[in-house]
């Protein structure tokens, strides 16, 4: 019965809360019952992707694909504003919740093996379950504050998660920047919020965008705020300029977390969004085009730093960062669809990247630990020739390397493809395209560099680890090594989501999503390309992104590495772009110090203790003291000097009196 | 001008120049005798304003029983010598001088701010009464008439004077 | 016809008794200064009797009452404080003060 | 009852309170006269001085039941409830501290058994301002009760203090008749009568407003009344006198004195100056200028004693305000604020009789601590007590009269007024005891205890049910001053604020 | 029924003083309970779109139009709910943190609960102030006798601070009611009377409303008059902390929603009025925010984040939109329970370490696991995480406010980042970093009467959190009642000027 298994769509979330509820409970009375934990913790995740599949299917049956809404309850209900805790079930919540759920599982079965010695373990499942019930109200919610609930709730968990490791500060630093930072652009999201329901007067999705249309003229001032603002939380969320920040340094948390909220799920949340309200940006010239430009420039900006970095995980990071503007470039042009897929694509290979590098620094960590070093697990320059004791790591990894450089027949390959060749198109209309493509293609080439970097120093060459540690090195158990291949399986595969004609493909998720974005594409019309633009643009990606993998190969001496301990330190502009452009100072230059400067030198000490307390209130208590103190000293037990006083008195009583 | 104009003068200007000797001296023997010199000329002015049983009083009362009550006790603590800081210092001096002044000065206003017209008598009512009634009389009949209560209240009052001044002077407790 | 000249002259001594008790220090003197201000406001009332009737000259009478009992009392407390301070100087009885 | 005081039996029935003091003021001298060595003496002067204030309570309730009220022309003295309910006070008042006396006495080892002759005739002259018709009759009363005042405040031969505060209370009070009379003069110079009903008369029939004679007359009166009020900036003596007093003096002369001379005060701006805009003018700055350095002084102060005596202070300014406000609404409040301003002021100087270091004492006597504290509270204006009641009332008239500024600044010193009524009730529970034991060794007396239990009871009953004793003070006042402007009904002119 | 509120913990403080002193903390809990109990029927016999209910109105001092009369609706339904609610726990709380004189302290907070109810059921103004000023003496009492070290200023100060507001108030009161005798005849403090006949008061209704204003916004604390309320907090004993902030603060906004808007709606509404409290409450926001991320003391950051929350409610209620004052009301209940939760484990650490410093914990997660869990909620939860209370509330006044004052309600969504800047630092350095004390490495964990206190908030958090339509359903006639006078009586008096 279809129906049924669309009525029990509350059990898609649900699944992962009792997993919360369950591992919570466990955490707090029986840390050490790692069997239930990962029982329940893999478990619940593999119920939801079935209840999620079901729901998929039994949605897919109904004709039309009009969204499906599940009320449950009256959440908010006040007067003109009625939101009810519902989920919404459509095409495109139907792609999230696969991938959620299918990438999470994954991810929590590799985790199963990954976390196995931690003695948070219990704590560490319920957190990524709770994780995943948040993405899941996040991709379901019919409305926005529904919606909000699980984009506040992931960045809660990815702060949890995050500062997993609570004990080393800079963990629980990473964790807290990361909440800090995605609040800045979730007040953004809130913002939107009031302007659209002071516009709509409705929170919900159905609603809102049915109105919009009716209620926005096209490039309007207020449309054009309102997508800026969801957009400033988008950039939060999906770590674009200027609030990308947070996510490199959310690379303290354990890799299967940087696997599933920083690579596969949470950071795509903004462009989820940017997708569900494409109506709003189409609305938006001004506004698509910011989108589409930040994400251009991150992809950029980001792949720059990528260059340099020598921690594994933070080279993937700024890979994310520099992808999820791929993203928004889609989204920003138009191209729903592409975004999604590369969504979708990116979520396959970038888990991969994570969880390979993760099955690396399993390997490393055991084997220092083995030998009881202290060196760097993560730095690359500690690495080297490592495919001889992780082949299938290295072999999956090289999959994903070349999925995510845009190597045919991959599937980043015809997902980035695809939003570089919209980008091109739509600059036919607006020439500033031609910039946001330019930029894009310039990435593109340093993906490849980047990647292909990595590949190079982690696996190949010389190892670098150190004589005791290197027979420690070896392959992960197969709950690590299975997600791997699956994944991998999905990066080679996953292109046929969305094979574009040009292939002689059905584009069949474009037209799986039609129903979403149909409004947006009717304001918004796809500009055609001709085929032989295409193909140029098809082979022109692919041979830049030959090129940047072969100046890898041909630039970069694996061999010349020395380990990190004993590295020189960087010059040049490759010290600036190891330094990340040296944006962190910045900001804490700019915002971070002032701010607590202004809070403790002035609000505080001056302002409140000095000003309102001092000055004022203890001001007059001390005045009033003063003045009775003058006042008793008059009092010299002296009668003349009364005398005196009391014909003052008498004079000053005389002269009112009489006038 | 008549005679009772001058002498009114006369005793005015003496009652003044000797209230200012006696608030400038230094021996408190001086003072007294000067406030007694004073209190004489008061009686004088009253014996002027158509009041002899009240100067007579005055003389009787005042300088007689009262200032020398005062003597008695100016010599029983033998403060007959003229002591130095017994006047304020100059700042003193100026202060009250000045306050003195002006109050004077405020109340000088009551040389032209008299009693309203309509209610005065002819000025010499109270000669006439004093004439019909008998000096003591004319006094003495609202004292036991309208104004009994008061004084009955004087005597409770100078019983109680008595009683207190017996209570603070008397030597055993 | 010397009502006002004898109110002002009244004025004038009650003043110079308010003077007297401003400028002197020794208690007996500044007692009998505040005598010269009831003499002073019994000029007012024997001037007021002449022209208003007879209660002035009653009230003279009452204030002399007053006089007595306030001497008796003042004295006694004047003798009580010299026991204790060996003094009359107001500018030493300042035990209480503040 | 209609009373001719022009005839001799009327005036003696409506005298009859005052005569019944004056006998047993007359017999407690004789029995003293006679009996005056032994502490067994003192109690029995005590016990007589008692028996004559209640006889008085009950001859003046006598007259009160009976409505008694003059008819005729105006007479010496007046019979209306103002009078009466005064006169209860004045009486309570005496009771309460002759009650308190008692173990003071003895404690101080006082055989003086004259004492009690002074505090009756002290009240009878209370009596006679509060009810006197005629100028005369207040200043004769004044004096009567000042003499009597001026002996109590030294009557502590072996106190250097005492003798010190007798003397400057004497002095300055001495100072302050003269004025007092002066003004008598002036008032009767303008109006050719001291009957305080014909001065009204007079006034209102040869518009004397602007009379420069009467004017200076009233101002010479206020200052002698502010005098005894302790006025600011009359009120340089208060604190020194009521610091070398001995203690029950010193309440009484916080409570009656003031009472009286409020009472008084209350009567002849009303019956005789009700016409003349003036002195509202004065008060009104008196009052403030007393609100705010009462207040402010009382901060400064370091011990109990001179504390409460700035508080005094301030506490006469607030029944300033109430004289300010010129109104029957003010002469209530007045009342009702007389009744438990004496309440706790007594209360507070007969526990301070006992107490000299107050610190951690909640510990020890923690009902005694509870009596001081509900007193402070009440002093302070707090709610569920009758000091509250009272600030309410008097606030009500002020507001009522159009005062908004006096009522400001009287909510506001009663701010400051927190700062130095709390550190009480902090050092009481919330410091520790400065040695262990402190406190053992204090004794209220059955009557002390007596007197502190009856006051405590009196400010929370009248904090919480007030109505009766509101409605007396509202038809006793009602005799006196005119309705408020703002009374329900009449239409008033907008709020003014003099002095602007 | 009401009456029976304020009696019930009135007598039971008496007679909390007739049993021994071991017997007294379980007495208090008892009675307290049976004051929950008493009140909690009010939940469901309430009736939402009845306006006032479970009157009482006898007269008291007639001579002044002074009566008891006492009732609810929908506005001070859930304070009185949350004050039952709040004094059972505290009392709890408070039983090992509290040893030397218990009788006496009980009794207080048995005679503290009396006057907190006592002015939310106030019908009368005279009645109002009197149970406003009654509540004082207890906390102050509560500060000063078993506070912190600095404990007599921070009593004085709280009592000093608080009597200035409420006694001007009280001279307003009576100028209101005077003013209004003056017009009708009657003179009667009874709030229906005086809010039935409304009068053009002219340019005296502005100081009026500054002396309402100043007695509510001491309380709120509103800034700048918020300078009581660190120290209060931070001397206070634990059940004080709870109590001053989940009901006292209340009673200031509770002032304004009650009394000080609907006396002088074209006051408030007067333009520069409004713009001059929309700052305030956004300077509270910001500022109390900014101030409290810098806090090296646990409970002074608790406190200064309650000028924060309270600067929201007072956005709330002069947004003057359903949603807005919904969600003021809201937020008034949630501070309540995140608030008072926070205090209890500020104090419960407190008991452990004898510190509120926040640099004397780090990285006690591991030490004390439930304690932790529950301290991340709790904080969570004041920093208005979605899906717990306190976003549900801060939502509502800002979605309401941005209608009124988008600029404004932009901003004050700002404090939302700060919020999440004090707090999570804070909780940061309390239980994560590294355990690097060696004191705090054997501390215990909640004890089930620590968890007894704690769990019933966290339920209300998550409750309030997910489905706070009970709430909102019973109190929404009584704010739509509330925004209507407001705006009709101040429309007709700019019609009629």
């Amino acid at each position: 019965m279809p129906g049924s298994l669309l009525d029990a769509l509350w059990l898609v979330p649900a699944l992962p809360l009792a997993g919360f509820v369950l591992n919570g409970a466990l955490a707090l009375t029986r840390p050490g019952a790692k069997r239930a934990v990962s029982l329940i913790g893999v478990g619940v995740l593999l119920l939801a992707f079935a209840a999620a599949a079901g729901a998929v299917v039994a949605f897919a049956r109904l004709p039309g694909g009009e969204p499906v809404v599940q009320r449950y309850w009256e959440w908010l209900p006040v007067g003109d504003l009625q939101v009810h805790f519902a989920l919404q079930l459509d095409r495109l919540s139907a792609v999230m919740i696969l991938v959620v759920t299918g990438v999470g599982a994954l991810i929590h079965l590799f985790s199963v093996g990954y976390m196995h010695d931690d003695p948070g373990y219990a704590r560490y499942f319920a957190y990524l379950n709770l994780f995943v019930f948040f993405m899941l109200m996040l991709v379901l919610g019919a409305s926005f504050p529904v919606m909000f609930v699980g984009w506040e709730g992931v960045g809660l968990c990815s702060y949890l998660l995050i500062g997993f490791w609570f004990n080393e500060q800079i963990n629980a630093d990473a964790g807290k920047k990361a909440f800090i930072v995605n609040r800045i652009g979730d007040v953004g999201f809130l913002v939107a919020m009031f302007l659209l329901f002071r516009a709509t007067g409705s929170l919900d999705f159905g609603d809102v965008f049915s109105r919009a249309a009716g209620t926005f003229p096209p490039g309007g001032a207020l449309i054009t705020a309102i997508t800026l603002f969801l957009f400033l939380g988008c950039t939060g969320k999906s770590a674009q300029i200027p609030l990308y920040t947070w996510l490199p340094d959310a690379m303290q948390g354990p890799t299967p977390v940087s696997a599933l909220i920083h690579a596969a799920t949470m950071v795509t949340a903004g462009v989820y969004l940017v997708a569900r309200c494409g109506v709003l940006f189409a609305l938006a010239p001004v506004a698509s085009a910011v989108v589409a430009g930040v994400g251009a420039l991150t992809a950029l900006f980001a792949a720059t730093i990528a260059l340099k970095q020598w921690d594994i995980k933070r080279v993937l990071a700024y890979s994310t960062i520099s992808q999820l503007g791929y993203m928004f470039l889609g989204v920003g042009t138009g191209a729903h669809a592409a975004g999604i897929f590369h969504l979708a694509t990116h979520s396959f290979f970038k888990a991969l990247l994570f969880l390979g590098a993760g099955s690396v620094i399993h390997a490393m960590h055991h084997a220092y630990h083995a030998t009881h070093a202290h060196d760097d697990a993560q730095d690359m320059r500690n690495m080297g020739g490592l495919r001889h004791q992780l082949p299938w790591t290295a072999s999956l990894m090289w999959i994903a390397t070349l999925a995510i450089s845009g190597l045919p027949p991959l599937a980043g390959f015809f997902s980035k493809d695809e939003i570089l060749s919209a980008a091109f198109a739509q600059g036919a209309v607006r020439p500033i395209w031609y910039a946001f493509w330019a930029m894009g293609i310039a990435a593109a080439l340093l993906t490849a560099f980047y990647m292909t970097r990595l590949m190079l120093y982690t696996f190949h060459g010389a190892n670098r680890t150190g004589e005791g540690a290197r027979a420690h090195l070896h392959e992960a158990p197969w709950v690590m090594t299975g997600p791997l291949v699956a994944l991998g399986g999905l990066t080679l595969a996953g292109g046929a989501l969305n094979v574009s004609p040009l292939f002689g493909g059905g584009t069949w998720l474009h037209r799986w999503l039609e129903p979403v974005t149909a409004a947006a594409d009717r304001l918004q019309p796809a500009v055609e390309l001709s085929r032989a633009t295409e193909w140029a643009l098809v082979l022109g990606a692919v041979a830049v992104a030959a090129l940047g993998i072969v100046g890898a190969l041909r630039l970069l001496k694996p061999e010349a590495l020395v380990p990190a301990r004993l590295a020189p330190p960087e010059t040049g502009l490759g010290r600036v772009l190891w330094k990340k452009w040296y944006v962190d100072e910045l900001y804490d230059a700019v915002l971070v110090r002032p701010v607590m400067w202004l809070s403790r030198e002035v609000l505080w000490k001056v302002v409140d203790a000095r000003l309102v307390d001092g000055l004022l209130v203890n001001g007059s208590a001390v005045a009033s003291r003063a003045l009775g103190w003058v006042g008793s000293r008059l009092q010299t037990g002296e009668v003349g000097f009364y005398v005196v006083l009391f014909v003052i008195g008498v004079l000053a009583v005389l002269g009112a009196a009489v006038r | 001008m008549s005679g009772s104009v001058i002498i009114f003068w006369a005793f005015a200007g003496l009652a003044i120049g000797s209230a200012v000797f006696c608030i400038t001296r230094r021996s408190p023997v001086a003072s007294a005798l000067w406030l007694v010199v004073t209190l004489f000329s008061l009686a004088a002015l009253f014996v002027v304003l158509d009041a002899q049983f009240i100067a007579v009083l005055q003389v009787l009362v005042y300088a007689g029983a009262i200032m020398v009550l005062f003597l008695f006790v100016i010599m029983l603590l033998n403060l007959g010598r003229q002591a130095a800081t017994d006047i304020k210092g100059p700042l003193g001096l100026a202060v009250g001088v000045a306050l003195a002044g002006v109050l004077g000065f405020q109340l000088g206003v009551l040389r032209v701010a008299g009693p309203p017209a309509a209610i005065l008598l002819p000025p010499d009512a109270m000669a006439r009464a004093a004439a019909e009634q008998g000096m003591v009389g004319s006094v003495a009949r609202p004292l036991f008439d309208a104004y009994l209560v008061p004084f009955e209240i004087t005597s409770v009052l100078l019983l109680a004077a008595i009683v207190g001044a017996v209570v603070l002077a008397k030597r055993r407790l | 016809m010397l009502l006002g000249p004898a109110l002002l002259v009244s004025a004038v001594l009650f003043a110079l008794g308010v003077a007297g008790v401003l400028l002197r220090r020794n208690a007996i003197v500044i007692f009998m200064c505040v005598e010269l201000m009831l003499n002073a406001v019994n000029l007012t009332f024997v001037a007021l009797a002449q022209r208003l009737g007879v209660a002035g000259q009653v009230f003279v009478f009452f204030v002399m009452a007053v006089a007595a009992a306030e001497a008796a009392v003042g004295l006694a407390i004047i003798l009580a404080i010299y026991r204790h301070r060996q003094t009359l100087n107001l500018q030493n009885i300042n035990l209480l003060k503040g | 009852m209609n009373l001719d005081l022009s005839s001799y039996a009327d005036l003696m029935t409506a005298l009859a309170p005052e005569l019944v003091l004056t006998a047993a003021g007359l017999g407690v001298l004789l029995l003293v006269a006679w009996r005056h060595r032994t502490v067994a003496d003192l109690r029995a002067a005590g016990a007589a001085t008692l028996a004559g204030l209640g006889a008085a309570a009950v001859t003046t309730w006598w007259l009160w039941w009976n409505g008694a009220h003059a008819v005729g022309i105006p007479a010496m003295i007046a019979a209306d409830d103002f009078r009466f309910v005064s006169d209860w006070l004045l009486l309570g008042t005496a009771a309460l501290t002759v009650l308190v006396s008692f173990h003071y006495l003895e404690r101080e080892h006082l055989l003086a058994p004259e004492y009690y002759v002074l505090v009756l005739f002290a009240t009878l002259g209370m009596m006679l301002m509060a009810g006197g018709e005629d100028l005369i009759v207040v200043f004769l009363g004044l004096e009567l009760m000042s003499v009597c005042v001026y002996v109590l405040a030294g009557i502590n031969r072996h106190s250097a203090p005492a003798a010190e505060a007798a003397l400057k209370y004497f002095l300055l009070g001495a100072f302050a008749s003269g004025f007092l009379l002066y003004g008598i003069a002036l008032v009767y110079g303008a109006t050719a009568t001291t009957n305080l009903t014909l001065i009204g008369v007079q006034i209102r029939t040869l518009s004397l407003q602007s009379n420069a004679m009467l004017l200076i007359g009233l101002g010479l009166l206020l200052v002698g009344f502010g005098f005894k009020v302790a006025a600011v900036p009359f009120h340089m003596w208060a604190p020194d006198v009521y610091d070398g007093s001995p203690t029950p003096v010193t309440g009484y002369m916080a409570t009656a004195v003031k009472a009286a001379a409020f009472a008084a005060l209350f009567r002849v701006l009303g019956e005789a100056f009700g016409s003349v805009p003036a002195w509202q003018h004065v008060v009104w700055w008196l009052a403030i200028a007393t609100m705010v350095g009462g207040n402010l002084i009382a901060l400064a102060q370091r011990t109990v004693k001179r504390m409460l005596a700035y508080s005094s202070i301030a506490h006469a300014g607030y029944l300033l305000v109430a004289v300010a406000t010129g109104t029957s609404l003010g002469a209530a409040a007045f009342l009702f604020y007389l009744v438990a301003y004496t309440l706790m002021t007594l209360a507070a100087f007969a526990l301070h009789v006992l107490i000299d270091d107050l610190a951690g004492l909640a510990q020890q006597r923690p009902w005694l601590a509870f009596a001081l504290a509900i007193c402070m509270l009440s002093l302070l204006g707090f709610p569920v007590t009758a000091g509250f009641i009272g600030k309410w009332y008097i606030l009500v008239a002020a507001t009522a009269a159009h005062e908004p500024a006096l009522a400001t600044v009287l909510v506001l010193t009663s701010v400051v007024s927190a700062g130095y009524y709390l550190p009480v009730i902090m050092a009481m529970y919330m410091k520790p005891e400065p040695f262990a034991q402190a406190h053992v060794g204090m004794q209220l007396g059955r009557l002390g205890g007596a007197v502190v239990a009856l006051s405590v009871a009196g400010l929370l009953f009248f904090g919480v049910r007030p109505n009766r004793l509101l409605d007396l003070a509202r038809t006793s006042a009602a005799a006196l001053m005119p309705p408020p402007a703002a009374a329900p009904g009449v239409a008033a002119p907008g709020p003014t604020i003099p002095g602007h | 029924m009401l009456t029976a509120l304020i009696a019930w913990p009135a007598l039971a403080a008496l007679l909390l003083l007739l049993v021994p002193t071991r017997w007294a903390k379980h007495v208090a809990l008892a009675a307290s309970l049976a004051e929950f109990a008493i009140a909690l029927p009010l939940w469901w016999t309430f009736v939402p779109a009845g306006g006032m209910q479970f009157q009482l109105d006898v007269p008291w001092i007639p001579a002044w139009g002074i009566r008891y009369a006492v009732g609810v609706d929908g506005i001070s339904l859930f304070l009185v709910l949350l004050t039952t609610f709040l004094v059972p726990l505290s009392v709890l709380g408070s039983y090992s943190y509290i040893t030397t004189r218990e009788r006496g302290f009980y009794a207080l907070m048995l005679l503290l609960t009396a006057g907190m109810l006592g002015v939310f059921v106030s019908l009368d103004l005279f009645l109002f102030y009197v149970m406003w000023e009654v509540m004082l003496i207890p906390m102050y009492f509560i500060i000063g006798v078993w506070g912190g070290e600095n404990r007599l200023y921070a009593a004085i100060k709280f009592f000093v601070y608080t009597f200035f507001g409420s006694l001007l108030m009280l001279v307003a009161i009576l100028a209101l009611v005077y003013l209004t005798a003056q017009r009708t005849g009657v003179i009667s403090f009874s709030y229906a009377y005086l809010m039935t006949n409304p009068g053009a008061l002219g340019p005296v209704a502005f100081w009026l409303f500054g002396a309402f204003f100043l007695a509510f916004a001491i309380k709120v604390p509103m800034f700048p008059f918020h300078t009581w309320l660190p120290d209060a907090h931070v001397e206070a004993p634990t059940a004080g902390s709870v109590l001053l902030a989940g009901i006292l603060l209340k009673m200031g906004t509770y002032g304004f929603l009650r009394f000080a808007v609907p006396f002088f709606p074209q006051v408030a509404l007067h333009p520069a009025v409004q713009t001059a409290i929309v700052v305030l409450a956004l300077v509270g926001i910001i500022y109390g925010g900014l101030v409290a991320m810098v806090q090296p003391d646990f409970k002074k950051l608790i406190a200064y984040s309650s000028v924060a929350h309270l600067g929201f409610v007072m956005l709330g209620i002069w947004a003057l939109t359903l949603q807005s004052v919904q969600g003021a009301l809201l937020v008034m209940i949630n501070h309540g329970i995140s608030t008072g939760a926070l205090f209890f484990l500020a104090g419960m650490l407190y008991e452990r370490r004898h510190s509120r410093m926040i640099a004397a914990f780090g990285g006690i997660a591991r030490v004390v696991p439930l304690l932790a869990a529950v301290l991340t909620l709790v904080s969570l939860s004041s920093i208005g995480l979605p899906a717990t209370n306190g976003f549900v509330g801060e939502f509502l006044i800002l979605l309401g406010a941005f209608r009124t004052y988008p600029v404004a309600a932009t901003i004050a969504a700002g404090g939302v980042i700060v919020a999440a800047m004090y707090l999570l630092p804070a909780l940061q350095r309390v239980i994560y970093n590294p355990l690097d004390k060696p004191e705090n490495e054997r501390l215990p964990d909640l004890t089930p009467r620590e968890l007894a206190v704690l769990l019933p908030l966290v339920a209300c958090i998550v409750w309030i959190g997910v489905y706070p339509k009970p709430i909102l359903r019973r109190t929404e006639p009584a704010a739509l009642q509330f925004i209507q006078s407001v705006r009709a009586s101040a429309a007709a008096m700019t019609a009629g000027r």
